[in-house]
């Protein structure tokens, strides 16, 4: 089981979220000229890292707030969590 | 080198089995190979078999971080079967069962290769209407195939629930009489040996460390053995394919996922084929050695570790229960994960890549182990003739971008879904 | 403010429970039931979500309306005799009481406002009450929450999974929790609770 | 009958052990009926009556016998219990001896005496590890040989039969979860407990204490369990101190999340009533103390199998727990103090020992004297290098080791015994610490693999750290509890550490195969011998997976924990490596082999997925619905009539008398399954513009519209019609399969792509009970249910929405068809539906109103040519499905910029049409292929295929379906082929309009 500290209930088990995936991956802002290669970039390619991986979770039989994530993809360690706008990594990498 | 057969067998006996040779050997990596294929997994192997046997070239190197066949190879529930809807992977993988009828014969090594069939249940009218869809496009493609109603699933397969007390009803199944299981192992140590005697050189302990490129052209591979000059490399390592990747600055439609496995303790034989749930994610088939072997979804988060946690296995049990309820009181001895590259349409991706020289095998999904030799067969054509068989023609890694993704279940660019 | 202005519908309310609840003393009684179980019906329920962080007026609004403040700490819930306001997500609220007015056009009447959302959901939720020494331990069988004395305290709530299912758990009292579950599965919830209970001994109310 | 008892028990000694001599306990092994005591297990009974031979092993059916005391048994696996309750391959050394017990001896036939497969045996050198790679290639074929194979292997037989016990859950947190209640585990609790910190302490066994119940060791000048007993009392008294006894941890998963098995009634013929067999347990902890003891390896030698070999520790544990005798002339062979501690402990327990046997050649003088006292022989710088003896040990071979341990002297010595007790050192339990992450460290000093980094909140101390002296134990425990205590805040306590009286300890030398000819085992369940561990090294599997891998080394039910280490040790040697280097092989979970039955717990049958049910069930379920899973819900299919019987052509007649009485009168179906959305907030219409492919911001009030919805990639992912209820206020519904996805997909795209946009969701599903009203007749009858009294065209047009009431119940009125005919969709509070329904039903009678399931609803659709879960199968474009109407040019949204991708505008791709047979009768399966040319060679050229039909439209009278071809409506009038091999059937179809019906939409308006 991960525990995963919602910003707003808590540490909940893994089990209470749905897992949503990369939260690196931004939509194109203007949809409108964003070429083929940020399409396709945005919705097929990922980083895949092996190590800190920044992603969405969302807290579906709790608050129903997608909660971006900080873990280790090698070990499963939760790093730090917070909300959609939070750059997680950023701030992990400062306080590092 | 010599031959195996149960001639030998007793003549070693004899002997004290003093006079058995090394299955493989444990060469230094030369300066410069024509082909490297970085990855020592049934994959990997198979095609460096299939590169130096089918398409004459010798001087190839299969580059392997730890030791042969300790991936995915080593670590899957051995199901072998080519029951797929969509044309692009029906094809593929029916070459590659084709391929498996023959294996331990080609190989002189017992894969033990099981023809115990295949049964995928249907819990409802929908299912039973998606198992009927590919249960005939199999039987147009040259698959066999065969739909059971219930009473032809109770008769086949009298311990499944078919109690009142079922939550979900087994309608009935899609059986396909040719798939079945093999030995995991054997196949990487097959294929090894294999390709060793026909002078490949398997390089055990390498990791990969870099590469350095001239154009759009590997010249160089980095590893912790030395560089090594390549002609062209190909990749087959499976969950590490984006690791690898990232060294050459290309990302992938690919995201690494853990898949539990699990082995019961041995018991006399009782289950004689293999059985898939319809109403939940759950398979089970029973090795030679007596454990029962099962599994059931990925665990839903990306990972690049071989453990999962606990509510999947949760699940798992939960579902299988749910298919045999005589389950319950036997005992799970280990379950471990195992790292699949999931792709964003579920189906491998096996060909050239945005860089001249090399060539991708990767995106197996589920799907890696009953396509080992397939995948060998037409990624050693792929590297030899700088272009994809027809049967790999569509698992190309430009489908995504032009609109063709080969989405056998629906489930969209979202991995976990597949 | 006078409640006579608001009108319920004069047809008597089904719960997703009439009829499912035998009452009775069940599974090992040794003296007495360590749970109690019944349900409540029927309840009024509506959900409150502005869109920012709530704005003075409307906490004077609802402070004015029931008499004491809306709960802003997550897991927490404000009562009073016959309502009780339960925080269930950034910026959103359920009041609940027991269905004696017509509270969603009340609380209409009160909040005009387009960036608040007024939701009635007094269908959508089914309620069962658990009571009895061995409460926290039944809870503890179906929601990984810790329910220690001292860790939940009296007017915690969380919404977890419960059994599988997704629930708002609120406790009441030292040992009464109240459980909502969404109305289609109430049954199931029901009979997962008893087969929890069996072992403590349970009495149906 | 009490001598009778005594008889039988001709091991028993006269006194002592902690078993309960006056409650004795009737059991049957292998059909004999034989008695033991309260608090013996399966294996001291046995041994107490004698029975040295318990099973057969694994390849070459060798005789073997109890060799452990413990979980690590290798060999004592039988089939405990009968019929339904059987339970293969159960450790009688884990067995709690009750009252019935039934045991049976496995892998044997006919019986453990006379075992036909000890063939095996004798052809011992051809198989040999791996030997099945090498052969059984040729005819007739490896599925001929698999047969026997299979046979040969396994070990206890099944019966699948339905399990009659039930299982249970349970969360748990704590501060501190401390697992083993041996002297480390409960100095640990002490401290811990009395800094005030929330401590849960589990313990595998019945009794807490660990190794100190059945040791004779002091502490603090008292025997040991005088102060189990006093640390028991103090910490039942604390109330933050919980104890879980008989509960095993067997895994340890991320974030410090511990799961163990608790056995509530194992030890029991039967569960109580209202209880049950095992509970599983999730504990969530923030510091976990590891003091899981440690492992005694056996030492490899030939023939170091036979029954009447057992582990030192094991032969002092049934002889003071117990007082069982396991043998009249004892030997032991060490290469540590354990066999010394062994000698002592059994001679002072009059039991003859013969001789101590130790390859070391020096022993410090507090044994010497000991022994000499006792008058036990003192073999030293020698080994056990031969066994005799068949079901039962009867002498040993003894002869001298060279100082290098690689040679033996060429004389040797036979000694009479019965009983050998061996001790290869002690092996850390470090499995728990390695699920959770860490790797062990090899070291020299008590040749054992010892924990390392820590890389959760995992703390080994004790003997599963390597401390194995009773001081250290509970010096590290006491210490570990204080400390981790005080990390997490709580106050510090103050201690003292009690005082043990241990003789000084010479180092044990590693001996991990000792020279000879002969069958060494070293794995003894899976029957792999030191050969085949230098056969594998010969063959170039050489890594310990390899090695594993290729000789079966540790995959058994004991997952090698008596013999991992020799065998990875023995393979260092071979390869002349460091056993540092050659490392060891994952620790996997779970720690013991673990029923299923509590990692399902009660979601079994019926539970094993909720069941959802709408608020008008009850009717349903009264007037003769048969119901079918959409999901979790539960929804009529069909409903039967008085007297008719679920068949096949009552479900036919069923339906199609429902949607006859649809479009001929007026029918009713519950529709309450349909996902309910309430949309609120300024920019509402805005959201919906971008979500939805059309326009929806000229969507009136009091409107409904029907909206099409993508996924990113461009795929079709739900439709519904989504209404207009005020300025800011709209009313969503989705397919009920798509409900929650729709949901989180909106939520995902407010919280993350578009948080300025002010709108607020939530999921009114199950606020709402609704039921669509459908057909010629359905404005009358709606008008005589309602209170408001007029639904005329002006009153509510076409795709109009009012809020109205039904006998003063607040309703919202939907003029929307999913049928094509005039049609109402009533939404009223879920309490009411009931109500509600059977008011329009008592109003319809007579108009002849009917309900109507799953089933005509989804003829009516297909005869409309609607797409629904066959065509929107998650692969399938909107121009696939005809639905290019709907797209907007005008606007963004989700999935419009991936639309015109190559291989979506590909002119090949199947697109929707409507098929008809030929000739007007066949009934053509969904799931048919469509083909130009059946008779064509294989792999076939496919055009499309049928995505839904019906096998009579009751309406058309003749079978229609619905499909996705090449070409798609500009093949109208066209014919090819529907072929369905697996039935055997090939019909020619036409191919027409998708919509069969009412094409001008005329129906609509009544």
């Amino acid at each position: 089981m991960i525990r995963i500290k919602c910003p707003y209930c808590g540490l909940r088990d893994h089990s209470e979220f749905n897992y949503i995936g990369d939260a690196t991956k931004l939509r194109p802002v203007n949809p409108e000229v964003a070429n083929d290669d940020e399409w396709f970039d945005y919705i097929y390619v990922r980083d895949n890292p092996r190590g800190v991986h920044q992603e969405y979770w969302q807290h579906i039989t709790g608050c129903r707030s997608y909660v971006k994530v900080l873990r280790n993809t090698v070990t499963h360690e939760v790093l730090k969590t917070g909300l959609p706008s939070d750059d997680l990594l950023f701030s992990y990498e400062a306080e590092k | 080198m010599s031959k195996y057969s149960v001639l030998s067998l007793i003549k070693n006996a004899f002997n004290d089995n003093r006079n058995w040779e090394r299955a493989w050997r444990d060469p230094e990596p030369k300066k410069n190979y024509d082909v490297i294929i970085i990855g020592a997994g049934g994959h990997g192997l198979a095609s460096a078999f299939y590169l130096a046997k089918n398409h004459g070239i010798k001087n190839i190197a299969v580059l392997e971080k730890g030791y042969l066949g300790g991936g995915n190879t080593g670590r899957n529930t051995t199901i072998v079967r080519s029951n797929y809807m969509l044309d692009e992977n029906a094809l593929f993988y029916e070459k590659s069962l084709k391929l498996w009828e023959q294996l331990s014969h080609e190989l002189n090594f017992n894969v033990m290769f099981s023809q115990r069939g295949v049964l995928n249940l249907a819990n409802s009218d929908s299912q039973m209407d998606a198992i009927t869809r590919r249960g005939n496009t199999m039987r147009l493609n040259g698959i066999d195939a065969e739909l059971l109603d219930r009473r032809q699933v109770e008769k086949m397969i009298p311990y499944l629930d078919f109690s009142d007390t079922a939550r979900f009803q087994i309608k009935g199944g899609l059986l396909q009489r040719r798939g079945g299981t093999a030995r995991h192992d054997a196949v990487a140590w097959g294929f090894a040996r294999g390709a060793d005697q026909l002078g490949v050189d398997i390089i055990q302990n390498c990791e990969v460390t870099g590469f350095k490129t001239k154009g759009n052209n590997i010249e160089i591979v980095e590893t912790s053995r030395g560089p090594i000059g390549c002609g062209k490399v190909g990749f087959a390592v499976a969950g590490s394919t984006g690791h690898l990747a990232s060294k050459l600055g290309m990302k992938l439609p690919i995201e690494s996922h853990v898949l539990q496995a699990f082995v019961s303790e041995p018991l006399k034989p009782i289950i004689d084929h293999v059985v898939t749930f319809g109403a939940g994610h759950f398979y089970i088939s029973q090795s030679d050695k007596g454990g029962l072997v099962f599994g059931g979804d990925i665990d839903m988060y990306n990972s690049y570790a071989q453990k999962g946690n606990l509510p999947l296995i949760e699940d798992v049990v939960t579902a299988g229960l749910a298919m045999i309820p005589g389950l319950s009181r036997l005992r799970i001895v280990r379950h471990w994960g195992g790292i699949m590259d999931m792709s964003m349409d579920g189906s491998p991706i096996i060909g050239k890549s945005p860089i001249d020289n090399l060539y991708l095998n990767c995106g197996w999904c589920y799907g890696g182990f009953k396509a080992t030799p397939g995948s060998g067969w037409v990624f050693a054509h792929t590297i030899a003739n700088d272009a994809p068989h027809e049967l790999n023609a569509g698992l190309n890694f430009d489908r995504f971008r032009v609109g063709r993704s080969v989405d056998e279940n629906g489930g969209g660019p979202v991995p976990n879904r597949h | 403010m006078a409640d006579k202005t608001y009108i319920l519908p004069p047809i008597k309310r089904l719960s997703a429970l009439a009829g499912q609840i035998e009452s009775g003393r069940f599974g090992n009684i040794k003296t007495e039931p360590g749970i109690f179980i019944k349900e409540n019906h029927p309840l009024s329920i509506v959900q409150l979500e502005t869109r920012e962080p709530p704005a003075k007026d409307f906490l004077t609004v609802i402070k004015n309306l029931f008499e004491f403040d809306v709960p802003l700490s997550p897991n927490t819930s404000s009562v009073s005799d016959k309502t009780r306001i339960i925080w269930t997500g950034p910026n959103r609220w359920l009041i609940i009481e027991p269905e004696t007015r017509d509270l969603i056009s009340l609380v209409k009447s009160q909040i005009n406002e387009t960036s608040i959302s007024i939701v009635d959901l007094s269908h959508a939720r089914s309620s069962i009450e658990i009571d009895g020494s061995m409460t926290r331990d039944l809870l503890l069988k179906g929601a990984a929450i810790d329910f220690h004395p001292e860790a939940f305290l009296i007017n915690h709530c969380v919404q977890t999974t419960f059994f599988n299912l997704s629930a708002l758990i609120c406790c009441l009292d030292e040992n009464r929790f109240n459980i909502f579950i969404a109305r289609g599965f109430a049954l199931d919830l029901l009979q997962k609770v008893q087969e929890a209970a069996e072992e403590f001994g349970y009495e149906t109310l | 009958m009490f001598s009778k008892k005594n008889k039988q028990q001709t091991r028993r000694l006269s006194s002592g052990g902690l078993i309960n001599r006056s409650k004795p306990i009737g059991f049957k092994f292998d059909g004999k009926p034989l008695m033991g005591y309260d608090g013996d297990t399966l294996a001291s009974a046995l041994l107490a009556n004698n029975i040295k031979l318990v099973g057969r092993s694994f390849k070459y059916h060798r005789p073997r016998g109890i060799y452990t005391a413990g979980t690590e048994e290798p060999n004592a696996l039988m089939a405990l219990r009968t019929n339904a309750r059987i339970e293969p391959n159960t450790r009688a050394t884990n067995i709690e001896l009750f009252d019935g017990l039934e045991a049976k001896s496995q892998n044997r036939w006919p019986n453990l005496f006379f075992d036909f497969m000890q063939i095996n045996n004798l052809a011992g050198p051809l198989f040999t590890a791996g030997f099945y790679y090498k052969t059984f290639m040729g005819i007739p074929g490896w599925h001929f040989y698999e047969h026997f194979i299979r046979k040969a292997a396994g070990m206890g037989s099944t019966n699948l039969a339905r399990d009659p016990d039930t299982y249970d859950k349970k969360n748990a947190f704590c501060d501190i979860l401390i697992i083993g209640g041996g002297p480390t585990g409960l100095s640990a609790a002490l401290t811990a407990g009395r800094s005030g910190a929330r401590v849960l302490l589990i313990d595998s066994s019945k009794l807490l204490g660990g190794q100190l119940i059945w040791e004779l060791d002091q502490i603090d000048g008292r025997p040991a369990f005088q102060w189990i007993e006093s640390a028991l009392e103090e910490l039942k008294e604390m109330k933050n101190v919980t104890i879980a006894q008989r509960t095993t941890a067997f895994g340890y998963y991320d974030s410090n999340v511990v799961n163990a098995i608790e056995s509530v009634s194992d030890h029991l013929p039967t569960p109580d009533p209202h209880s049950v067999r095992q509970r599983l347990w999730q504990i969530r902890a923030q510091k976990v103390i590891i003091a899981t003891g440690a492992t005694e390896r056996p030492l490899v030698f030939s023939n170091n199998d036979r029954p009447g070999i057992m582990l030192a520790s094991a032969a002092r544990r049934y002889v003071n727990q117990f007082a069982v005798k396991p043998g009249n002339r004892v030997v032991i062979f060490a290469n540590n103090d354990d066999g010394y501690k062994t000698a002592v402990n059994l001679a002072e327990k009059d039991i003859d020992v013969r001789a101590v046997v130790d390859s070391r050649t020096h022993v410090n003088q507090f044994w010497k004297t000991k022994l000499d006292k006792l008058g036990v022989e003192l073999i030293l710088g020698s080994a056990v290098i031969n066994t005799h003896g068949h079901f039962g040990l009867t002498g040993i071979d003894i002869a001298s080791l060279s100082s290098d341990q690689k040679s033996i002297g060429s004389q040797s010595s036979f000694m009479s015994a019965d009983l050998l007790a061996i001790s290869g050192g002690w092996s850390p339990n470090v499995h728990l610490y390695c699920h959770a992450g860490g790797r062990p460290q090899y070291e020299a000093s008590i040749a054992a693999f010892i924990p390392g980094v820590r890389s959760q909140s995992e703390y080994p101390a004790g003997a599963s750290n390597g401390a194995f002296s009773l001081i250290d134990c509970v010096t590290e425990g006491t210490n570990c509890g204080s400390q981790l205590a005080t990390e997490l805040g709580f106050s510090k306590t103050i201690f003292s550490i009690p005082k043990t009286d241990e003789p000084t300890v010479t180092p044990i030398k590693a001996l991990w195969r000792i020279p000879g000819k002969g069958k060494k085992f070293v794995d003894i369940q899976d029957d792999v011998t030191e050969s085949d561990i230098k056969l594998a090294h010969q063959e170039g599997y050489i890594s310990v997976e390899h090695l594993k891998r290729y000789t079966t080394l540790g995959m058994g039910t004991d997952q090698g924990k008596t013999s991992n280490m020799n065998g990875h040790a023995i393979m260092a040697e071979e390869r002349g490596e460091a056993i540092e280097t050659v490392g060891t092989t994952m620790f996997r979970p779970p720690y013991i082999p673990i029923a299923m039955g509590p990692l399902a717990g009660r979601d079994i049958g019926q539970s094993y997925s909720a069941k959802r049910k709408s608020a008008i069930h009850n009717w349903h379920h009264e007037n003769g619905a048969i119901f079918v899973d959409a999901g979790q819900w539960l929804r009529p299919q069909y409903y039967l009539r008085n007297g008719e019987t679920n068949t096949t052509e009552n479900m036919d007649v069923a339906i199609t008398r429902e949607v006859q009485g649809t479009r001929g009168n007026v029918g009713m179906v519950d529709v309450s399954t349909l996902g309910k959305i309430d949309i609120q907030g300024a920019d509402s219409g805005e959201f919906l513009n971008r979500i939805y492919t059309n326009g929806w911001t000229k969507l009136a009030i009091g409107k409904a519209r029907y909206g099409l919805m993508l996924r990113e990639d461009g795929i079709v992912f739900d439709d519904g019609t989504t209404s207009r209820l005020s300025e800011h206020h709209y009313f969503m519904t989705t397919t009920t399969s798509n409900a929650a996805s729709v949901l989180s997909h909106m939520e995902y795209c407010l919280q993350i792509h578009w948080p300025d946009l002010d709108v607020k969701i939530s999921s009114v599903t199950e606020q709402w009970a609704a039921m669509a009203i459908a057909g010629p007749k359905s404005r009358d009858v709606l008008e005589k249910s309602i209170d408001e009294k007029n639904l005329s065209n002006e009153a509510l047009p076409f795709m109009g929405v009012k809020q109205i009431s039904i006998d003063g119940i607040p309703a919202l009125i939907f003029r929307i068809s999913f049928s094509g005919e005039l049609a109402y969709e009533v939404n009223v509070p879920a309490d009411y539906g009931e109500y509600v329904w059977r008011r329009i039903m008592k109003k319809g009678k007579t108009d002849n109103i009917i309900p109507y399931g799953t089933e005509a609803m989804a003829i009516m659709r297909i005869e409309k040519g609607h797409v629904a879960g066959g065509e929107l199968d998650g692969r399938t474009t909107p121009d696939d499905l005809g639905l290019n109407k709907l797209i907007s040019s005008k606007k963004e949204f989700i999935g419009r910029r991936l639309l015109n991708r190559e291989g979506f505008i590909d002119p090949n791709r199947p697109k929707l049409v409507g098929l008809i047979p030929i000739d007007g009768k066949s009934r053509i399966r969904t799931g048919s292929i469509l083909v130009k040319d059946p008779n064509a060679s294989l792999p076939m050229p496919k055009l499309g295929h049928v995505s839904s039909g019906a096998y009579l439209s009751p309406t058309l009278k003749h079978p229609i379906s619905l499909g996705l071809i090449k070409g798609g409506t500009d093949r109208i009038g066209e014919t090819v082929w529907a072929t369905s091999p697996l039935h055997g059937e090939t019909n020619e179809v036409k191919i027409v309009d998708p919509v069969f019906y009412d094409k001008q939409g005329e129906r609509l308006n009544g």
